[in-house]
């Protein structure tokens, strides 16, 4: 087996000093958040170190919280065999955080999902459409404050 | 005819097209026969099903999650109850943690002989399609046996399973190995090589391990380029530790000129795999523990956290994300569909190749609509 | 000989006579309710995206051309294989000539990579490095 | 046929008078009504067979519901596409939409014109038969092509290009195979083509020294040998008639755009094909004209490579067949239980029965004339002719079930650079061989 969070995050800080904002061990999987600017460092680093080697980028995911929305990344070694959950956080209104489509390729479509259903939106990323609604669908579904519409193209949904 | 340009069309493939597996479209530029773009479309399905997810209880989820690949259903079945389980704390006894291997394996082969026989239907044999039909049919009505349903399970709940198995299904189901097993034989004798075939599929597709990786291909695409990771024996979940199998992997057949990560080693690590299914089968039904299939709490109500679980479906990993603040609704319920990932490589080794090679990639890379869109 | 022509443009007439005549009989019994979305062509469900009047791939001119010589070829050989028993080794040799000459023109067309088909591209070069 | 209206024309009197020209054009009439509706009803019979085969293959029934095994499933399916609604796109080039089952139709039916069905029986006697039926089956080319592009649609486009592109790259091995038999048969009027057969295996009106080499051993020394099935032109040169066989018979596969080749209408691919925007009648046409152009290839195989008309053995023989063969099937049942080793045990039996029977020199070679009834050959004639054809008919709709489809690149390869060149040869080899043996 490889690596334990303990030591994938002390190798992080080692690293990137001040890019952990918390860490929370005391849950059934553990997590760490890091600043949305270093992110794309952050998981560079996470992908290039020999030690740490997370070539596989297993699920993006977006979450609302009804205060921030996260995204959240879920990642994996395939040779070391260890993996770590990295999230980030970003406000309502505005949301934007940076691509991480040129570390893995996966990322791509994920990260055009979140977008699609939480709106968020990531430079950097070269082709941000929607993927699963329509193109002139009004909101993003999955926020917590989203109002479903009475109609679409004049078909009506309820 | 090197300098001479002639005239690029665009073409809708689909969504109503006989080999886009369902509902996908892909939009095609086209010069002569070579395509030099494509592009899908995908949504056509899409009902939000994470959605409804954060609407219903977790109980009521596992319906819906049948809907997303209808055809390895079992396994997005027992992905939602092991994070649930896990959120609450507990296991499910062990009978059915083996009745859980012994159905999802059996759903897998189900899966896989669609695969094999659409593949097959993509490049023009319309035999094997058929021969694969007869045997899914057995396996469906294994299934209806045992609870009722053809497609759409609700089998595996949270905490165990619905119906216990009796002896009956297990003659049955010994009755289905001793009839399958001759069957790849045949399989492999009428496509898999097939001279016509394999000149149809190998070197056709190549997708190398790093380009794998990077795009998050999982399951039998994934061990096609040759890279040797299943959660099932990388991180066992229940008990597949206990069982005897290999991971087929794909790799360079210099007799026929296949090379590893081609369509034709994503085709035959499947065939293989049925092969290995067929021996965790067997060993399930060898030793099948008496005892509780069904154990959960009156109420589900995990406590407030966040887990994340996934399980090697037939193709790929699925994941589930689930975050419960303690009520009896999750907050947040994500799906990590292989489908949709594996999909979304198409654009890449879907250029500059001819029309018919693109059917071959599409269909070796065997999606699900349901899944991709949820 | 003449009559046995006749009898082919007959049918010909009758061929023809048969398609018009089930036509026909198709107009009289089969419903026509034709509206624009039923007229569109087919393209999988969607919109059509430009025209399919398109200048198509040269290739395929090409593989006419070289048709057409080879056809002629043969059509001119056609004489000479029924007369060929009565005339022997002058008409094997003399022909032998000919058909060398067009085989030298195959083996031009064949160098000059005109009856390559358009092919997939496939990648050749294999990335190592993972010993997963 | 003009021999057999001559004759009526001789024989009944009421005919007196009348010039020899109206008789001949009712009866050519009365003829050509038959055999097109012959035709339609042969590719209608066909759909069923091929269903029914396919549904062998697979595991399945096919269809059981109309009439006793679903016999009149063609006829439902007829029906049913004259009672369709016949729509034509609206950015389709009308003229050229319409007149493309026209000439596809025409073209293959134009074809049976020539072909030799029976003993001095053929619609009319082209003496540039073979050469007429390669001319005519290639206008359906043109019918594709136009279908294609007049629809419209871009799958059509796909499919008619594919199509265009493949049947005239496959008339190159095509003519040349026939080109190479024609060496052999020396003329161009299929139905001297088998008439000239001799009983002995010799051609008559040639110098052909008659049969390969084991078997001239016996009609060399029997003065009432029969040489059945190996006065074939097939087994006139081997191996190079049998290249021959099997280059045309890839290239009739091809033309007719079966599978392996039948990516004109890839259905994965190309959705439909060339006929993508036809429906109802229109769209049977294109159906009918299949399945008529895989008969007519059929039967040019089967005249140029398997004897015509002719019995493939003597009465000798077809009896010594069932005979052996079922004294293997008596020795093997006590021995196996599965059928399909007992079948190989009857088959075997069977050849070696027909073997022998051509090697027994009985100079009854026709089942008519051993019953003495002359009129009999007509009926004999055309129901071997038929046998043999629609055999050739039933291997395609085997092969169709059984592998997949070529991509086109390798469809072109095949074609170029391994048929034609291998046709060359062959025609060379043949031509030395006439010239040697002659």
């Amino acid at each position: 087996m490889g690596l334990t969070f303990k030591e994938i995050v002390e190798k992080v800080k080692t690293q990137f000093p001040d890019s952990i904002v918390s860490t929370q061990e005391e849950v059934i999987q553990p997590w760490f958040e890091t600043k949305p600017e270093i992110l794309n460092k952050v998981c560079r680093f996470l992908k290039d170190d020999i030690e740490l080697d997370f070539d596989f980028c297993e699920s993006i995911s977006g979450v609302d919280d009804t205060k921030n929305l996260w995204v959240v990344y879920h990642l994996t070694s395939l040779r070391k065999k260890h993996l770590i959950i990295l999230k980030t956080k970003t406000e309502r209104e505005n949301s934007q955080l940076p691509t991480v489509m040129d570390i893995w390729k996966t990322a791509d479509w994920q990260e055009r999902e979140i977008y699609d259903l939480y709106g968020i939106k990531f430079d950097g990323h070269h082709d941000l459409r929607r993927i699963l609604l329509p193109e002139d669908w009004q909101g993003h579904p999955l926020r917590k404050d989203y109002k479903f519409p009475e109609d679409y193209d004049g078909i009506p949904l309820r | 005819m090197p300098g001479i340009k002639t005239q690029e069309i665009l073409v809708n493939m689909g969504p109503q097209h006989p080999s886009t597996h369902g509902v996908l479209r892909l939009v095609i530029k086209t010069d002569g026969e070579l395509v030099t773009e494509v592009t899908p479309i995908v949504g056509y399905l899409h009902r939000c099903a994470e959605k409804i997810g954060e609407n219903v209880t977790y109980d009521q989820w596992i319906p819906y999650t049948d809907r997303m690949d209808y055809i390895a259903a079992m396994g997005n079945n027992l992905g939602i109850s092991l994070a649930v389980e896990k959120l609450l704390g507990m296991e499910a006894p062990p009978r059915a943690q083996v009745i859980r291997v012994l159905v999802c394996e059996l759903n897998r082969v189900a899966s896989h002989l669609i695969a094999f026989g659409t593949f097959g239907l993509d490049v023009g044999a319309f035999t094997p399609f058929l021969y694969a039909w007869r045997e899914r049919e057995m396996i469906l009505n294994l299934f209806e046996m045992l609870c009722g349903a053809r497609m759409t399970f609700n089998y595996i709940r949270i905490g165990g399973i619905s119906f216990d198995i009796d002896q009956k299904f297990i003659d049955k189901t010994k009755e289905f190995i001793e009839w399958f097993e001759p069957r790849i034989k045949e399989y492999n004798d009428l496509l898999t090589y097939n001279r016509i075939f394999v000149e149809r599929t190998a070197k056709i597709g190549i997708i190398s391990p790093e380009r794998a990786i990077s795009y998050g291909l999982t399951g039998p695409n994934l061990r096609a380029s040759g890279v040797n990771f299943d959660v099932r024996k990388d991180f066992p979940y229940c008990g597949y530790e206990k069982y005897q199998f290999n991971i087929p992997l794909g790799r360079d057949v210099p007799e026929i000129g296949a090379v590893t990560g081609d369509c034709w080693n994503r085709y035959y690590v499947r065939i293989e795999e049925m092969i290995e299914s067929i021996k965790i089968i067997k060993q399930t039904l060898e030793n099948i523990p008496a005892g509780e299939y069904y154990d959960a709490p009156k109420k589900i109500k995990p406590k407030a956290g966040e887990v994340y679980t996934r399980i090697e479906n037939a193709r790929g990993i699925v994941g589930f994300y689930i975050i419960s603040d303690g009520s009896e609704k999750p907050v947040r319920a994500k799906v990590r569909a292989p489908s949709f990932i594996n999909l979304s490589i198409l654009p890449e080794i879907g250029k500059n190749v001819l029309v018919a090679d693109l059917i071959a990639i599409l269909g070796s890379i065997d999606i699900v609509l349901g899944e991709i869109d949820r | 000989m003449l009559l046995d022509f006749g009898v082919l443009l007959l049918y010909i007439v009758i061929a023809c006579g048969f398609l018009t005549a089930a036509l026909v009989a198709g107009r009289i019994i089969r419903p026509n309710k034709p509206y624009k979305d039923k007229l569109t062509t087919y393209e999988c469900g969607e919109d059509t995206i430009g025209t399919s009047f398109i200048q198509f791939n040269v290739r395929f001119y090409v593989i006419a051309l070289i048709f057409l010589i080879f056809e002629v070829e043969i059509v001119l050989l056609f004489p000479w294989a029924v007369v060929y028993k009565n005339v022997g080794l002058i008409a094997l040799i003399e022909m032998g000539v000919f058909i060398l000459i067009l085989l030298a023109g195959f083996a031009y067309v064949w160098s000059q990579k005109d009856l390559e088909w358009v092919k997939s591209e496939i990648e050749t070069e294999k990335e190592h490095g993972t010993n997963l | 046929m003009k021999e057999f209206i001559e004759h009526l024309y001789n024989e009944l009197e009421f005919l007196e008078g009348l010039p020899f020209i109206i008789p001949f054009i009712i009866g050519s009439f009365i003829l050509a009504f038959i055999i097109i509706n012959f035709i339609a009803v042969f590719a209608g019979v066909c759909t069923y067979i091929e269903r029914k085969v396919a549904a062998r293959i697979q595991a399945r029934v096919g269809p059981y519901m109309v009439g006793p095994h679903g016999i009149l499933q063609w006829l439902a399916d007829a029906l049913k596409l004259l009672f369709k609604e016949d729509t034509v796109p609206e950015k389709a080039d009308k003229l050229l939409f319409k007149l493309a089952p026209f000439i596809v139709f025409a073209g293959s039916f134009a074809c049976w014109v020539a072909l030799p069905l029976a003993p001095a029986f053929s619609p009319a006697r082209l003496n540039i038969g073979i050469l007429y039926i390669i001319a005519f089956g290639s206008s359906v080319i043109l019918g594709i092509l136009m279908a294609g592009w007049a629809s419209s649609s871009k799958w059509a486009l796909f499919g008619a290009m594919r199509s265009a592109a493949q049947i005239v790259s496959y008339e190159v091995p095509t003519g040349l195979t026939i080109l190479a038999m024609l060496l052999i048969t020396g003329t161009l009027d299929m139905h001297n083509t088998i008439a000239q057969i001799n009983l002995d295996g010799t051609i008559s009106g040639g110098q052909s020294q008659g049969l390969p080499f084991p078997l001239n051993y016996f009609s060399t020394n029997a003065d009432n040998f029969s040489a059945g099935m190996f006065s074939w032109y097939i087994f006139r040169y081997p191996p190079f008639t049998f290249i021959a066989f099997i280059i045309i018979y890839i290239c009739a596969l091809a033309e007719t755009n079966r599978v392996p080749f039948d990516i004109p209408e890839a259905e994965s691919e190309l959705v439909s094909g060339y006929h993508t925007e036809y429906s109802g009648m229109r769209f049977s046409f294109f159906f009918l004209s299949e399945y008529a152009n895989m008969f007519v290839f059929s039967a040019i195989i089967t005249t140029l490579f398997l004897g015509g008309w002719l019995p493939p053995f003597n009465i000798t023989g077809s009896l010594l067949a069932p005979a052996c063969g079922i004294i293997l099937y008596m020795l093997v049942k006590g021995k196996t239980t599965d059928p399909a080793n007992r079948f190989i045990a009857f088959c075997t039996g069977a050849g070696i029965g027909i073997f022998l029977g051509v090697l027994s020199g009985d100079k009854n070679y026709w089942f008519a004339d051993y019953l003495g009834i002359q009129s009999l050959r007509f009926i004999e004639g055309l129901f071997w002719f038929f046998t043999k054809s629609f055999g050739l008919v039933i291997l395609m709709m085997w092969l169709r079930w059984t592998i997949p489809r070529y991509r086109v690149d390798q469809l072109m390869e095949l074609c170029w650079k391994k048929l034609t060149p291998l046709a060359f040869i062959n025609l060379f080899c043949i031509g030395i061989l006439e010239w040697l043996y002659k």
